[in-house]
């Protein structure tokens, strides 16, 4: 795919200028590669999205062509953490320790409008987290309820490109707003 | 049997019972001390054998905290609605029947956790959903309020 | 002979806990359960709900009725358009609506394809969770043409919200009835293939084969219902004894276990694959001719009162209570999720088994988490 | 120096270094762990004795059977947290006073000592002959000790059976 | 293929290995780890039949087998200990021998 | 004599049935025209969603910058969770009557759920779904986005058939 | 070159894969926060101990692999003669399974093949 | 003799001759075993990164999808991607672990694989060591893995991993006896435990066909046995994702989980090409009796293709019980062993003494 043919182009190149691609060595290139291709995702959905990305994986569209096919169980091996459903305030908590867990490089992708605002559950919902990026940091945000997969495949390349501007020491400038989560 | 003949036994049975003739089902009123009497009663008398809870509601009405039992027979295959008032307002509470049908257990706890009342002589008597640690509040109450809701 | 006595019971036994979940692969979804092992054998199994609780049940009550059907889509998420019917249904009795024919089939059709794609979703689980990981794949291949059905109609995939009450949102696609004929003609095919995989294993025998006992009396008490109640044979099918839809003008069988171990529960759902091919191949045919839909007035209003509606989801028996007051918002919703009967029976199932089988419990059961938590 | 000397030292320093962590190690899967590693070594010097079978033979059953078995019963009987406590030092300077005293009187008899290098051509130890020396009986024969080594083994696996079991009759 | 190395390196590199296991045998409390020892000393004591063996009679192979039904031995006796260990730990909770002389069975 | 039968036999009953799921893996794997697998990004080109499939909301323009909304604000009423915003204004007309008007159709894709009662409800049906899903951003705020473009204005016809029934 | 060579080749492994190791663990980014290094179970912070209750089954099978790990080592120098020496070979090993099998059928008849 | 060409011995030779006249004995030896040592750790990677992409393409074939395809052609890089990525991933240390034996775990089960893989005769003289015990001293080596797995999941301090590693202790060594007893088998057959030995004897006919029932019965126990050994599926208890998440190696990140992932595929490799040299006849070329044409042709296929080949068929067809077959409970696992394989391992030995002595086999 080319690079025209991808949105929200303007915030890469912020990243590109941010995210200190000033030492951008061949070392940086081959890790990247490395890292944005072989993004293995952590064994977690709650709801209905999850689902979906169950479909993604599946035969027809197949995650596996990209090489996320390893989901991983354990924080402890997984790159990315596909926050696919309804996050509530039970549950914000532990989704902030597996996100604590997961070794760095990390990477958050929201999946589904639950995900990213609270979507049917913004309003009059007293359990609901309004988006995951009062809990974690995301990096990608995919809407829709649920994405289809192949909107799902389409954030991971997303994904990849944004991990393709990162330096090996410095993966992550975890923005300040981020820092203090407050379990909301 | 038809709700004509099931009301006619139940008052054979219990002629005390208020029996309604609701929208679908028979809705039987009892009060909160009769309670479960009447569901023991509902459960073993062979000719009704309520033996199924389909559903246990709780409702914060106007004027009192409600539970609502949806039972049903599956030897009989009728059905009828109890329905019941707890009598304190500010701490209500009623005696469970999850000992007559377990499925009870579950949705009592429920109940307790989202109106607010208590079930005397449950096994485990705790929050469902909500976090037990930090929750206040019972939030299907009508007059339940909390910072975060955004109230369209 | 009193320094021979010594009893297990009198040295202090540490109570040895392991969390299943919430994130655990095999609680398909956000529950928690906490466990009491001794040794790898199970004592006791503490089901901790509510980490996708989300209030349906209170938003509803500021949402209308037809408002509401989008939310019942994100109950129990893999029988979306049954959950949706029940609300419908509940509004047009309470109306006293009739709606056309042509609807009644359009939605009994739907009901039965959800169910397929349910169940389908279900093998592929339950057979990840026993280590059989192509069956998910397999299954998922198949139920890929229900949703491009689904698609094709209401254009998504998973949570239609295709229903509305007084009949559908839009008609059937003209490709419709051709592509479900081709989708039964298929998977006709490819079900033989699902019980060669996995039914016929002598693993997966060995695996299900008297584990998770549930008496008749004990599923009905607590109130199991669904293929895992009918296991025990628990004679529970809404389907059949209080038929909606056009489930009165079709034949088919309760599918009816007795034994009520995971093998059976197991069963029962493979056989109502069967099922609810047959229903559908009755109904392709005749669809009559009419109305997707019956006028409705843009606000509804329910008459005061109590109502309860019940249908056969994919899982088990889905009620709907609403208390209305006549206004445009119901006063107060429930939804009876059979996912929340069935989980409280498992420790029932699961105690004295080891950590291994509750996967298969817990896999044979079906349990959509957000539906118990609601 | 030769490689076999290099390699001898290696292994005899890491045979008595590791021995030493075995004995005074407060963790006792640590000190398990330096069993294997004091066994293995040993393999090796069975290895630089060219008494290749039996080095194999150390390695299956020595490191993968006793300290496997050893470490179940490890992981069975104790916790992550758990540590010795350090042995009384009275206890600890009798018990080192003892070894060394030991090893001293016997090195010393050792080193004055002369062996007399036997000088009957070199055997060489292959499965054949190790096979044929098993079955046959009489001079140079083994096959008394292999019947007995079985019963030694049901006896074994008896005894571990009936004390394993016992509880369970409670 | 041992040229180079005296016999009485071997010798005292298992001696030396040997008095660590009687070491660790009169302190340590633990059962699992007195265990160990031993087989610390029958190791010992296998390198010493070996040397021997390979040294002073490279045309026989007693002290091969000697080691060989050694190690066989210690597995039999390291199994039954285990066992009788373990059962110990199931009654008691513990496996500390200075504690055990307290138990009574 | 009988126990051994039963042994033989449920160990080789067992067997055959192992055999026969391997058959069915093994069938697969020498066939592979059975691959269903669609390759997303390569086939962008002929990847076509079916014509209901609900990808996002959007305000079709006509070829003059056009619209049809009159900013009556029926659908923000009937989305269930707030995803829209008709912000409307008053414009001066040549006649001097004050009308309101299309200002800002603000539309969060971040929160709708696709249920379609927008455009069920929608009086002038000017609204419709597109078939896009290439949404995924970077930036949360790249997803709240305006519907109307920028100096659109009414379609003057729908106003005189308005006005007509009217 | 046999012994000497193989303990050379350990060496060459320990040093490349130690190295590895360490390149890892020194070259790659950190971060640090007081959940990570606590244990993982499923998001929710562990409680007890982490201490497997006692079980007998898995000790009980160590125990008879044992025994019949020895077996098989008596075995292999049996097995390689067999061909030459025949039937003598034959009958004594005839004896010793038969001891031994009276063992596995003891453990058989006391279900200590069977896990608990 | 047709297989001169193909002969590594004499190169084997050549490098050795070269450098002993150069140097002191001792330093060839170190500078040969050291370039031995690096050559085989090089094609352990290859082999390890190369058996994961295997795995993934030929599950993806099962399962009627494609697999990996985007890095590199038919995705071919995806492996070395993947590993680039493990290691430059953080290690993250556990609290309450036991550092040294938490980083020692890897380490024990890597080299155990690494050190068995020295042993196995890739052609003629195309080995790193020869044993007169060949067979055995690999089994030996291997058996040292589990201590690997029951110190990780110890140290680890996590539940999940510490049930994990008892579980797969328990079952790796209930079926290294099957393995052994099965191995057994099989040098009755051949009379020797040297691998090239081994080989040697089947230059007339692989030991599967000579040996017919009894090597066919061992084969079978070896295949279901090694299987388990290697703790994969459908054997794979001990990282039963849908229990215990990632078993035993739950707490590991990075590089050091990619050992284990590494170890795991070697071990495979190594069963499986044991499983081909005592019963396919390693890189034995096909011969058929009479066929002379034929056998000549056969010959003409490099050894080592033969016995990469054979190693990699014994490979798919674990892969297909993998992904084929559903997980065993741990007592249906020991059942397995302990009631089915291992009685009928030892009759298959006194059937195999049997036949042997009264030359029934060919
Ligand atoms: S975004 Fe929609 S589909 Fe996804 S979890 Fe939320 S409600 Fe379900
Ligand atoms: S889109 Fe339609 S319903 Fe919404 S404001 Fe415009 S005209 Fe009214
Ligand atoms: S589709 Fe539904 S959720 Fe989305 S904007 Fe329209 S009414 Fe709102």
């Amino acid at each position: 795919m080319k690079y025209e043919d991808f949105n929200d182009n303007e915030t890469l190149e912020l990243f590109k200028q941010t995210g200190g691609n000033l030492f951008f060595t061949t070392v940086d290139a081959i890790v990247n590669w490395g890292r944005s291709n072989s993004v293995w995702p952590l064994t977690f959905a709650t709801a209905c999205c999850g689902i979906e990305m169950m479909a993604a994986g599946a035969s027809r569209h197949d995650f596996a062509r990209f090489g996320i096919e390893v989901y991983r169980a354990s924080p402890r091996q997984a790159d990315v953490i596909v926050v696919a459903g309804t996050i509530v305030n039970k549950m914000a908590p532990v989704l902030k320790r597996l996100y604590d867990q997961m070794p760095e490089p990390k990477y958050v992708i929201a999946m589904g409008a639950c995900a990213i605002s609270g979507g049917p559950f913004y309003y009059n919902s007293y359990h609901v987290i309004k988006g995951v990026e009062n809990v974690i940091p995301v990096d990608v945000y995919i809407p829709g309820c649920p994405p289809r997969p192949e909107a799902l495949l389409y954030g991971v390349m997303q994904l990849q490109r944004k991990i393709q501007t990162e330096t090996m020491r410095n993966p992550r400038k975890q923005p300040d707003v981020f820092a203090d989560t407050d379990n909301k | 049997m038809n709700n004509e003949q099931l009301k006619e036994k139940i008052y054979s049975i219990d002629s005390t019972i208020n029996i309604v003739e609701g929208k679908q089902y028979l809705e039987l009123n009892v009060a909160p001390e009769d309670l479960s009497k009447t569901a023991l009663m509902l459960k073993n008398n062979p000719d009704l054998s309520f033996d199924y809870l389909i559903c246990l509601t709780g409702n914060d009405l106007p004027d009192a905290y409600a539970v609502v039992y949806h039972l049903e027979s599956t030897k009989h295959n009728h059905v009828v609605v109890l329905k019941v008032k707890a009598a304190n307002r500010e701490n209500p509470t009623l005696d469970t029947v999850s000992n007559i049908w377990i499925t009870a257990d579950f949705h009592e706890r429920e109940v307790y956790d989202l109106i607010g009342i208590t079930f005397n002589n449950h096994p485990d008597m705790r929050r469902i959903f909500l976090d037990e640690e930090d929750w206040v509040g019972y939030p299907l109450r009508k007059d339940y309020t909390d910072n975060n809701i955004v109230v369209r | 002979m009193e320094d021979i006595i010594i009893n297990e019971n009198q040295i202090k036994q540490e109570e040895y806990i392991v969390n299943m979940g919430p994130q655990h692969p095999s609680t398909h979804g956000v529950l928690r359960l906490k466990i009491s092992l001794k040794g790898e054998t199970v004592e006791h199994i503490e089901p901790h709900c509510g980490y996708i609780h989300r209030g349906i049940e209170k938003m509803c009550e500021r949402l209308t009725y037809q408002q509401i059907i989008h939310l019942t889509d994100r109950l129990d998420y893999l029988s979306a358009h049954t959950n949706n019917e029940a609300v419908c249904l509940l509004v047009e009795n309470a109306l006293q609506i009739e709606v056309p024919e042509r609807v009644k089939y359009i939605r009994t059709i739907l009901d039965e394809l959800t169910r397929l794609a349910s169940h389908q979703l279900w093998w592929c689980a339950f057979g990840m969770d026993l280590g059989a990981l192509t069956t998910y794949f397999y299954g998922l291949r198949d139920r890929e043409l229900i949703l491009d059905i689904f698609e094709e109609t209401t254009g998504a995939r998973l949570l239609q919200s295709f229903n509305t009450p007084g009949g559908l949102m839009n008609d059937i696609h003209p490709n419709f009835i051709k592509k479900v004929k081709e989708f039964i003609v298929h998977f006709r095919k490819k079900l033989p293939e699902y019980d060669e995989l996995l039914t016929g294993n002598v693993i997966l025998r060995e695996r299900t084969n008297d584990i998770g006992l549930l008496t008749l009396e004990e599923a009905i008490s607590y109130g199991v219902t669904g293929p895992s109640g009918r296991a025990s044979g628990f004679a529970c099918d809404v389907r059949k004894h209080h038929p909606y839809s056009a489930y009165d003008k079709v034949d088919f069988k309760e599918i009816l276990y007795t034994k009520g171990d995971c093998f059976h529960r197991y069963k029962a759902r493979v056989e109502e694959m069967w099922e609810s091919m047959k229903i559908i191949e009755q109904l392709i045919d005749n669809i009559p001719e009419g109305d997707y839909a019956v006028k409705m007035k843009p606000i509804i209003k329910l008459p005061e009162g109590e109502y309860y509606q019940r249908v056969e989801a994919a899982r088990g028996e889905f009620g709907v209570y609403v208390l209305s007051t006549g206004e445009k918002y119901p006063y107060r919703v429930k939804f009876r999720s059979p996912n929340f009967s069935n989980l409280s029976a498992i420790n029932k199932l699961g105690a004295g088994h080891k950590i291994a089988d509750l996967v298969a419990i817990g896999g044979s059961l079906d349990l959509v988490i957000p539906d118990i938590d609601r | 120096m030769s490689g076999n000397q290099i390699m001898f030292v290696i292994f005899s320093a890491i045979i008595l270094i590791f021995s030493i962590l075995t004995v005074t190690s407060r963790r006792i899967l640590r000190a398990a762990t330096f069993l294997l590693i004091v066994l293995i070594s040993t393999a090796a010097m069975y290895f630089m004795l060219n008494y290749q079978f039996l080095a194999a033979v150390q390695l299956t059953l020595y490191a993968g059977g006793i300290v496997v078995l050893i470490i179940f019963s490890i992981l069975l009987t104790s916790h992550i947290d758990e540590k010795f406590e350090t042995p009384a030092l009275m206890k600890k300077v009798y018990a080192a006073i003892a070894a060394i005293m030991g090893a001293v009187l016997v090195c010393t008899t050792l080193l004055n000592y002369t062996f007399t290098q036997g000088n009957d051509a070199a055997k060489d130890v292959n499965m054949n002959l190790i096979g044929n020396s098993l079955i046959s009986w009489g001079e140079q024969g083994y096959a008394l000790p292999f019947e007995l080594i079985s019963i030694l083994l049901l006896a074994a696996m008896i005894a571990a059976i009936v004390v394993a079991k016992k509880v369970k009759t409670k | 293929m041992n040229t180079g190395i005296p016999l009485e390196y071997f010798l005292i590199t298992a001696t030396l290995m040997f008095f660590v296991g009687v070491y660790g045998f009169m302190t340590r409390k633990n059962m699992i780890t007195i265990l160990m020892s031993v087989e610390l000393m029958l190791n010992a004591v296998n390198i010493n039949f070996l040397s021997f063996n390979r040294y002073l009679f490279p045309g026989q192979l007693e002290g091969h087998f000697f080691a060989l039904f050694i190690i066989a031995v210690a597995a039999a006796e390291a199994a039954v200990a285990i066992a009788i260990i373990i059962n110990i730990y199931r009654h008691f909770q513990s496996i500390d021998v200075e504690k055990a002389d307290e138990m009574k069975y | 004599m009988n126990a051994i039968l039963n042994y033989l036999k449920e160990l080789f009953g067992g067997i055959k049935t192992l055999l026969t799921g391997m058959k069915v893996t093994g069938y697969y794997f020498v066939h592979p025209k059975e691959i269903i697998t669609q390759q997303y990004p390569e086939n962008r080109k002929t990847l076509k969603m079916f014509d209901r499939f609900k990808g996002e909301v959007t305000m079709p323009h006509d070829e003059n910058n056009q619209h049809k909304c009159t900013a009556c604000g029926i659908c923000e009423i009937n989305c269930p969770n707030g995803s829209i915003e008709v912000i409307s204004k008053q414009v001066e007309k040549a006649d001097g009557k004050t009308k309101k008007e299309l200002d800002v159709y603000i539309y969060k894709l971040s929160m709708c759920t696709f249920c379609g009662i927008c455009i069920k409800v929608c009086p002038q049906d000017a609204i419709t779904f597109s078939q896009g899903f290439e949404h995924a951003v970077f930036n949360k705020e790249k997803l709240i986005k305006t519907l109307n473009k920028p100096g659109s204005s009414l379609k003057e016809k729908v106003k005189e058939v308005k006005e007509v029934i009217e | 070159m046999s012994s000497e060579s193989l303990i050379l080749f350990f060496i060459v492994a320990v040093v490349l894969v130690g190295g590895a190791l360490i390149f890892s663990s020194l070259v790659p980014a950190k971060s640090f926060n007081p959940a990570k290094s606590e244990p993982y179970e499923c998001g929710i912070p562990t409680q007890g101990k982490t201490w497997l209750q006692f079980n007998v089954g898995y000790y009980l099978f160590a125990i008879l692999f044992l025994v019949f790990d020895v077996e098989t080592v008596f075995l292999f120098p049996w097995a390689v003669i067999m061909k030459t020496v025949g039937m003598a070979a034959f009958i004594e090993i005839m004896i010793f399974f038969l001891i031994l099998g009276l063992g596995l059928l003891y453990a058989w008849k006391k279900h200590a093949l069977i896990w608990e | 003799m047709t297989f001169n060409i193909y002969d590594f011995t004499s190169f084997n030779q050549w490098i050795d001759k070269t450098l002993y006249d150069n140097l002191p004995s001792f330093w060839a030896l170190i500078i040969e075993m050291t370039l031995i040592g690096v050559a085989f750790l090089l094609f352990y990677a290859v082999i390890g990164l190369f058996l994961v992409y295997a795995e993934r393409k030929v599950c993806a074939f099962i399962q009627n999808r494609v697999g990996p395809n985007r890095v590199g052609p038919y995705g071919i890089f995806q492996t070395i991607a993947d590993f680039i990525k493990l290691l430059m991933k953080e290690i993250i240390p556990i609290n309450n672990a036991d550092k040294f034996l938490f980083n020692l775990a890897p380490f024990i089960v890597i080299i155990a694989s690494f050190m068995a893989i020295a042993a196995i005769p890739f052609g003629k003289g195309l080995h790193a060591i020869d044993f007169n015990i060949g067979i055995f001293y690999v089994m030996a080596v291997s058996s040292l893995g589990v201590v690997g797995i029951l110190l990780a999941g110890w140290s680890s301090n996590n539940k999940y991993s510490l049930i994990g590693a008892m579980r797969s202790g328990a079952q790796i060594v209930s079926y290294e006896l099957s393995v052994g007893l099965s191995m057994v088998t099989m040098v009755i057959l051949a009379g020797s435990m040297q691998l090239s030995e081994i080989v040697e004897a089947q230059r007339n006919g692989w030991f599967i066909f000579t040996g017919h029932i009894p090597a066919f019965i061992a084969f079978v126990i070896f295949l279901i046995a090694s299987t388990a050994e290697t703790n994969r599926g459908p054997f794979d208890l001990a990282e039963a994702e849908s229990e215990l998440t990632a078993g035993f190696h739950t707490e590991y990140s990075g590089i050091k989980f990619a050992f284990f992932f590494l170890a795991e595929y070697m071990n495979m490799f190594i069963v499986a090409s044991i499983a081909a040299t005592i019963f396919w006849g390693g890189w034995m070329p096909l011969h058929i009796g009479g066929w002379v044409g034929f056998n000549h042709a056969m010959d003409f296929i490099p050894p080592f293709f033969w016995y990469m080949g054979k190693t990699l068929i014994v490979i798919f067809l674990m892969m297909w019980f993998k992904w084929t077959f559903p997980r065993l409970r741990i007592d249906q696992l020991l059942k397995l062993e302990w009631k089915y394989l291992l009685p009928i391992n030892l009759f298959n030995i006194i059937l195999m003494a049997l036949v042997v002595l009264m030359g029934w086999h060919f």
